[in-house]
């Protein structure tokens, strides 16, 4: 098993309680309107809600200080889209995990039988029809058909694998944008096939609410998939999927034959390589949202293990010395160099980007199970990307497009979002 | 042979098919047998029915020292209520230490009513019946949790009851030469107490070779991703002359009648060859296959249980393994017949 | 202890359910505080429940209905260290946070009015946007502006261009103990916002004495800070050099050096005329091992001072930042730093002029952001021992007898070998005064660190007394607990004062006196 | 009408393998970290089995559960999927009890909730795996009990059903009161819809302790000696090839040698 709380005292109990996880990086606070990085605190207020209140949350947790599971406590620990912005403001100048205790938290209390009931709709889902949408299996080759491409699941092979993810295939307004990703790395001639209805969920939606049993089962049986299927790369264009299958897919420990890939990098790839040419200009001035898991969430994560040496009296010197992930290598170039090369397109940049991107609010099934919340989180960033005039927000995945469009339709008003492929196809 | 006292320590419930002893009955006796012998007493077998004349000299070739025989029109098809008259009635008077069933569709339903009516323990769906020397107790072993973990049971009270899985037990050589006593016991029902009637029994007729009796038997699981896709199976299992069987997911999903289910829920058998195409291998699917004599596994997940009780196994996707391998083995079965001409 | 029902929801009428809590999980969340904890990180006293109030108003009622049933409150602004938290059974939070806006940027009269989770940070970002910069204590941006100006000390090393937080307070909005509203300065004259000292009233000794008020006198819930001429572009554009952000550009006419001296007298002198000539933007006297905890890698760290080099280039350093208004002034001060350096024998440090030294020491001294990095990544604990503000030559006395002190703990190993000296020393009010804090690191999940930790901290407060070298900074209020009683003696007897004005603006004893000071002995 | 399930909260039969762990000492499977208990999927199908009552005869159905430490946010899923009531029987003596022990306490927690017409529960619970709690419970009620039931059908007090045998089912009839043990053959359990999580939070949910019912005597009819994981011997000879077809031949060819075919 990957979470585990006790892996997590250390970190818990050495939280410095001086709230930089409440902020973006301080040095790169641009002003007051948007000074927040946590949208869990932004909204809720108590300590609580914060990445270091909720490690005291997990330590508490942890070290049986809280008897009772409340309604409450599974509130707190739920009204949080896991998107990691506490983490890397905190590592900026710790050392410490953030993240993976609230993770390792939900799998505790998940192990204990305590999650919302609404959860238990998505896990059912899962484990019925292998995607978190409650749709039936059979219906999740659809988005594809009449799609002139290569089916793995009845035998044929190709090269390159494209995993639409469960919202693509199931949700009829997005998923033209999943054919319009197959049709674009046709263009650009790559042997690229889809796995029809007998392609699975990812298991990102199960991990981050801490039903790890669950995730392992669909993590294992997606890397089998792809290793029997012998494809040498498998492309995503959900920043959710991706995120996952980069940073916690490796844990598992099993062998993976292939390499993953974001629509993102591979059209920049292809834009590069002159596969691909935008000839039609697109006049407009638009902002890009880092989807939190395209992002700071991308970095494979490796966890530490060594022991905390002293020296010079009390100093703790970590041997081996620890890998700290700040989320700064994520994948935050690609999108941008992207719709850098539209004809016509002006690019501005909100104030909270990259590693302390505003998160959309659609994570780890906030979006399913809590909207409002959602809602709220979504249209602060639509408020910052109006801030810079944007008259559009450029996205790459479908959980923020969706909760972004929703977004604007209920607080009205003319700013479009886009994925970066439509984009990219009209831009052809 | 240690000497043997009058007293009976070991009784079997038998069941009988078109005129012979049921298969886990033989079992049951075979192993019965040990256990009488290791307590020095008696074997006793009961069988309640319509028409048991040649029951009891089969049962004495088979280890049996007593049989008795319930006969009454009315027992002609199990009814649990007439059953627990006569058993109730037979126990009381016998008094024994162990009482056997087989795991069968009537030991399922008739032993845990006997077991609470006689205020005793029940272990159900026994791997292996042994006396604890220390004790001299019956030690019951069973799988739980779907087969994943084998737990072991004693029973204080008396009689210590039991039902034993087909298989778990090994028949003895029927021996004509072997003597024993048959007698009758009373077989009254009062037909007012019985209070739910079987009225009807439906064996849809399937073609083709009846699991129970296939000799090769091609297995598929949820890998195989839809019921259309049981076709490509059904094919192989033709040209192998077997049958085609499914663990619990596909009878669930409905791809497949849950008549053709092999599992600890399903159909427990043990066939010459068993193929298990796209099937992950859970504990509660093997435990209705893994006696059979080899095990073929095709997976795509090399770490996949299946792979760790199966005797030959290729990892891949089956689509891609079974049309090849079925072409092959028409070469093979070519080559032979041909071999076979001259 | 839990609060009566009844109660519960009188508060929860103020504020509305959402803004209150006494869930066990919001609780424990309240209760964990490793700065300035003796050992472990869970405070003894739950707080009964927590309130988030969101205007003047709303504490008002608070504070009256509390007087009413003699419930107790403590307010908190962003709530680092010990001293936010009750300390007596049975009282109510007031967790500020929803009061968190900039209310006004004066540019003509270079101020800023502020709530109190307005953090250093959010002021500074929107006071450069219109030329103008605020005073950032040593604690960090990530503190409030309002409580380090009303609350607890409130110094920081920029202090030699901007002053300190208690100078830089002018108008203040303040609910006392009892609910009722005080507004001192020219607020109370109803005359705005632009001084703290009348027309209206004057009582910015009262209400801050010399250390805060420490949480134990009410709820400031407005006021006016000073605001400072800034040359530098109204936006800092960073770049990542792992693990920090640097300046993209370096800002014109601004200058970082560091230096040291022969002797510790040296640099006192250095100090004094640094501040007599009234240039610098900055300034600080930085032990070596001060410096190197900036570092990002603990393992660089003790590598480095294991090699010595720190502690031989930096016995008696200062950091000093020249930010001048025109290439005129930037070279006139540049002379006469140059002079200065002569006069005392200080050499610059050849890493001074380095670009990385420039890009981080720049980011480090305008935007203040390392300080969890330096004070708790090392051991995970820290606390401030000597220390006072004070003249220079006091600080240095102070430098001094803590280094002995300290010694003898290094020795045994229970806290961090810092060499001894783990200090900062900064200079304001034209050189008169300076600004001393000993910093202490240790493991407060260790026993034995903590207990010696303790011991250190109790003795070098004993050797502070007897050696005549002030009131320790923070001490008295963190171990705080009855160490008034302790110095009051020596220092004109300040402890009955403070008592004298606790019982006076809080008869009922409301608002929780634990880091203040008790109404009786 | 009234009708009660009884619901078994079970370990995850489906939790990764690596998460199954037995701690011998205990003689008890550890829970896994991560995945939660489950309703014992046989008890689903009786769950849905009582709601298919309900929807065509119309019938009051009332969930009970049994156990030690029971998780409600696992068990109001019953509710969820269109139970009227969720009775929890929670007592810390109620651990590791037989299956005749457990009827027991059903009997008594059934025999307070009052005139139940039909008892369904499943086959067999997915931990022990005994199949004994159904018929158990009949008997302490002196009803009759069908088991392996995977269709029921109605008509006044009499039910009709399809129970399973080894070939086909038979037809079996009986009249109420009566408890019946359902197979998978049923069909699943409906899916739980938001509406339906919502009309749950207002439906009555109440814990009963062992003080609170009148339990009979329930001495333990069998003891546990052993609880442990079997060791596999079987080595699987992995047949490899360049290429799927070649590996396949190659598999053709081991059986040929091994007279297989």
């Amino acid at each position: 098993m990957i979470l585990d709380l006790k892996d997590y005292l250390d970190d818990m109990k050495r939280c410095a309680r001086c709230s930089l996880c409440k902020w973006p990086p301080l040095a790169q606070m641009k002003s007051w309107r948007f000074s927040n990085n946590c949208p869990s605190i932004a909204r809720y207020n108590f300590h609580t809600y914060s990445g270091g209140g909720r490690m005291a949350l997990g330590l508490a947790l942890a070290e049986g200080r809280l008897d009772a599971i409340t309604d409450e406590l599974l509130n707190i620990v739920y009204r949080c889209t896991a998107c990691g912005a506490c983490d890397s403001s905190c590592k900026y100048n710790s050392d410490l995990e953030l993240l993976w205790p609230i993770y390792s938290t939900r799998a505790h209390l998940a192990g204990m039988g305590h999650f919302l009931p609404e959860h238990s709709m998505i896990i059912d889902s899962l484990r019925k029809e292998d995607n978190t949408m409650m749709k039936p299996k059979a219906d999740r080759g659809k988005w594809a058909e009449g799609l002139d491409v290569k089916d793995l699941s009845k035998g044929e092979k190709a090269e390159v694998v494209y995993h639409a993810g469960c919202l693509y295939c199931y949700d009829p307004e997005l998923s033209p944008i999943a054919r319009d990703t197959v049709l674009l790395l046709k263009e650009a001639g790559v042997d690229v096939g889809i796995r029809g209805s007998q392609e699975t969920c990812c298991g990102s939606t199960a991990f981050q609410l801490g039903f790890q049993g669950e995730f392992i089962k669909f993590a294992e049986s997606n890397i089998d998939d792809w290793n029997a299927a012998g494809v040498a790369r498998v492309v995503t264009s959900c920043a959710c999927g991706f995120g996952i299958m980069k940073s916690v897919y490796p844990l598992l420990g099993k062998e993976m034959k292939f390499e993953v890939l974001h629509i993102t990098q591979y059209l920049d790839e292809l834009l590069k390589q002159g596969k691909l040419k935008f000839s039609r200009s697109l006049p407009a001035r638009v902002t890009y949202h880092d989807p939190c898991n395209l992002g700071r969430k991308s970095e494979t994560y490796v966890p530490w293990k060594g022991e905390g040496k002293k020296v010079l009296g009390q100093f703790i010197l970590r041997e081996p010395e620890k890998i700290v992930h700040r989320g700064w290598n994520g994948i935050y170039e690609p999108p941008r160099d992207i719709i850098r090369s539209v004809p016509g397109i002006q690019l501005v940049e909100m104030e909270r980007i990259m590693e302390y991107s505003w998160c959309c609010g659609a994570g780890s099934g906030v979006k399913q199970t809590m909207n409002d919340l959602a809602l709220w989180i979504a249209s602060e960033r639509i408020e910052e990307a109006r801030s810079v005039g944007s008259e559009a927000i450029v996205t790459a995945c479908p959980w923020c497009e969706q909760n972004l469009k929703d977004a604007i339709k209920a607080a009205g008003g003319n700013l479009m979002v886009y994925d970066i492929v439509e984009l990219a196809r009209q831009a052809l | 042979m240690a000497s043997m006292t009058d007293r009976t320590a070991v009784l079997i419930l038998g069941e009988v098919t078109k005129g012979r002893l049921s298969a886990s009955t033989r079992e049951l006796i075979g192993g019965g047998r040990d256990l009488a012998d290791t307590l020095r007493s008696k074997l006793t077998l009961a069988v309640l029915g319509d028409d048991l004349k040649a029951t009891g000299e089969e049962a004495i070739a088979c280890g049996a020292d007593v049989v008795l025989l319930a006969e009454n029109p009315s027992l002609r098809e199990y009814q649990a209520d007439a059953y627990l008259q006569i058993l109730e009635r037979a126990v009381d008077h016998i008094n024994p230490e162990i009482l056997l069933m087989g795991h069968t569709s009537l030991g399922r339903d008739f032993a845990p009513r006997l077991a609470y009516r006689l205020k005793t323990g029940l272990s159900m769906d026994c791997v292996e019946l042994s006396i604890d020397p220390g004790s001299g107790l019956l030690r019951m072993t069973r799988p739980v949790y779907g087969c994943k973990a084998l737990s072991v049971m004693v029973c204080r009270t008396k009689p210590q009851m039991a039902t034993a899985r087909l298989g778990a037990m090994r028949p003895l050589d029927p021996d004509a030469t072997r003597s024993g006593r048959v007698a009758a016991i009373d077989a009254d029902i009062d037909r007012s107490l019985i209070r739910a009637q079987v009225i009807e029994r439906v064996d849809p007729y399937e073609e083709g070779v009846a699991l129970e009796d296939a000799r090769v038997i091609v297995c598929g699981g949820r890998g195989m991703g839809s019921g259309e896709s049981f076709g490509l199976l059904e094919e192989l299992a033709q040209l192998l002359g077997g049958a085609v069987g499914a663990s619990r997911p596909p009878c669930d999903s409905g791809w497949v009648p849950s008549t053709r289910q092999i599992g600890l829920t399903g159909k427990i058998l043990r066939p010459d060859l068993y193929i298990a195409v796209a099937i992950s291998g859970s504990s509660q699917h093997m435990a209705g296959c893994s006696d059979s004599r080899r095990i073929v596994a095709i997976n795509k997940d090399p770490q996949a249980n299946i792979f760790s009780v199966a005797h030959y196994g290729v990892v891949g996707d089956y689509r891609e393994i079974v049309p090849p391998f079925m072409q092959r083995v028409k070469q093979i079965l070519g080559v032979r017949e041909r071999d076979d001409d001259t | 202890m839990a609060l009566r029902r009844d109660i519960y929801r009188l508060f929860e009428n103020v504020v509305g359910p959402e803004n209150m809590s006494d869930d066990p999980a919001v609780l424990r969340s309240y209760m964990y505080q490793p700065f300035g904890a003796k050992e472990g990180v869970w405070a003894d006293i739950s707080p009964a429940a927590v309130i988030l109030p969101a205007s003047t108003e709303e504490v008002v009622a608070i504070a009256k209905i509390c007087n009413r049933y003699g419930i107790v409150f403590k307010p908190m602004s962003t709530g680092w260290g010990m001293h936010n938290l009750p300390g007596v059974e049975g009282a109510v939070s007031l967790d500020l946070r929803r009061m968190n806006r900039i209310l006004e940027i004066d540019e003509k009269n270079m101020y800023a009015v502020v709530e109190p989770h307005v953090i250093c940070m959010q002021l500074q970002v929107e006071a450069m946007k219109k030329g103008l910069n605020c005073h950032i204590i040593g604690a960090g941006s990530n503190t409030s502006v309002l409580a380090s100006a009303t609350s607890v000390v409130g110094y920081g090393p920029d202090g030699l261009s901007m002053g300190f937080s208690g100078r830089n307070l002018l108008g203040v909005e303040w609910v006392l103990p009892t609910g009722d509203v005080l507004k001192l300065g020219s607020l109370g004259a109803d005359s705005g916002w632009f001084c703290g000292d009348g027309p209206g009233p004057s009582l910015r000794g009262i209400m801050r004495g010399w250390e805060g008020a420490w949480g134990g006198l009410g709820v400031f819930t407005k006021c006016a800070v000073k605001l400072f001429h800034w040359n530098g572009p109204p936006e800092l554009e960073m770049k990542r050099t792992p693990p920090n952000y640097v300046l993209k550009e370096p800002i014109k006419f601004f200058k970082v050096a560091l230096f040291s001296f022969p002797t510790i007298e040296k640099l006192a002198e250095a100090a004094l005329q640094l501040g007599e000539a009234e240039i610098g933007w900055f300034v600080s006297r930085l032990s070596p091992s001060f410096v190197g905890l900036q570092m990002a890698s603990g393992a660089n760290y003790v590598a480095t001072w294991n090699s010595g080099m720190l502690q031989e280039m930096l016995k008696y350093a200062f950091l000093f930042v020249i930010f001048a208004n025109s290439e005129g002034e930037f070279e006139y001060q540049q002379k006469v730093l140059a002079q200065i350096l002569e006069d005392t024998g200080g050499q610059t440090s050849p890493i001074s002029e380095t670009k990385e030294m420039q890009e981080l020491t720049a980011t480090a001294v305008i935007k203040v952001d390392e300080v969890t990095r330096s004070c708790f990544r090392t051991t995970g604990g820290f606390n401030t021992s000597f220390g006072a503000m004070d003249t220079v030559d006091l600080a240095m006395n102070q430098i001094k007898a803590g280094r002995e002190l300290k010694d003898k703990y290094i020795r045994r190993g229970v806290i961090m070998d810092d060499g001894g000296d783990n200090s900062a020393t900064l200079v304001f009010d034209q050189g008169h005064m300076a600004y001393t804090e000993m910093l202490l690191m240790y493991d407060h999940h260790d026993h034995d660190s903590a207990e010696g930790a303790y011991q250190y901290l109790t003795e070098s407060n004993q050797a502070m007394l007897d050696k005549k070298l002030g009131t320790p900074i923070f001490q008295v209020s963190q171990v705080g607990k009855g160490k008034h009683g302790m110095f009051g003696a020596a220092c004109f007897n300040y402890d009955k004062w403070l008592r004298k004005i606790k019982r006076e603006f809080d008869p009922n004893n409301t608002c929780d006196p634990t880091a203040y000071a008790s109404p009786e002995e | 009408m009234q009708v009660v399930v009884c619901i078994k909260q079970v370990l995850d039969p489906e939790m990764p393998r690596s998460a199954f762990k037995i701690d011998p000492k205990e003689k008890r499977v550890v829970p896994p970290r991560g995945t939660p208990p489950v309703l014992s999927p046989f008890d689903e199908n009786a769950l849905e089995a009582a709601l298919r009552v309900k929807d065509e005869h119309g019938a009051k159905v009332v969930a009970i559960s049994m156990g030690s430490t029971l998780a409600q946010a696992v068990l109001r899923k019953t509710l969820a999927a269109g139970a009227d009531e969720l009775i929890l029987v929670e007592d810390p003596m109620f651990q590791d009890l037989d299956s005749f022990a457990t009827a027991g306490i059903l009997v008594s927690a059934i025999r307070k909730i009052g005139d139940v017409d039909i008892v369904f529960t499943g086959r067999q619970a997915a931990d022990w795996d005994s199949g004994i709690t159904g018929c158990a419970i009949a008997e302490e009620l002196g009803i009759p009990c069908i088991t392996l039931a995977r269709k029921v059908e109605m008509n006044d007090r009499r039910v009709r059903v399809e129970r399973l045998s080894a070939d086909g089912f038979e037809i079996v009839q009986a009249t109420l009161p009566c408890v019946i043990t359902v197979d998978s053959a049923l069909g699943e359990l409906r899916q739980v819809t938001l509406q339906g999580l919502s009309a749950a939070r207002k439906k009555p949910l109440h814990v009963w302790k062992a003080a609170d019912l009148h339990l009979p005597p329930l001495p333990p009819r069998c003891e546990l000696l052993d609880l442990y994981i079997p060791k596999r011997e079987t080595v699987c000879e992995v047949i490899k090839g360049e290429t799927p077809e070649e590996a396949s031949a190659r598999l053709a060819d081991r059986l040929h040698e091994e007279r297989l075919l």
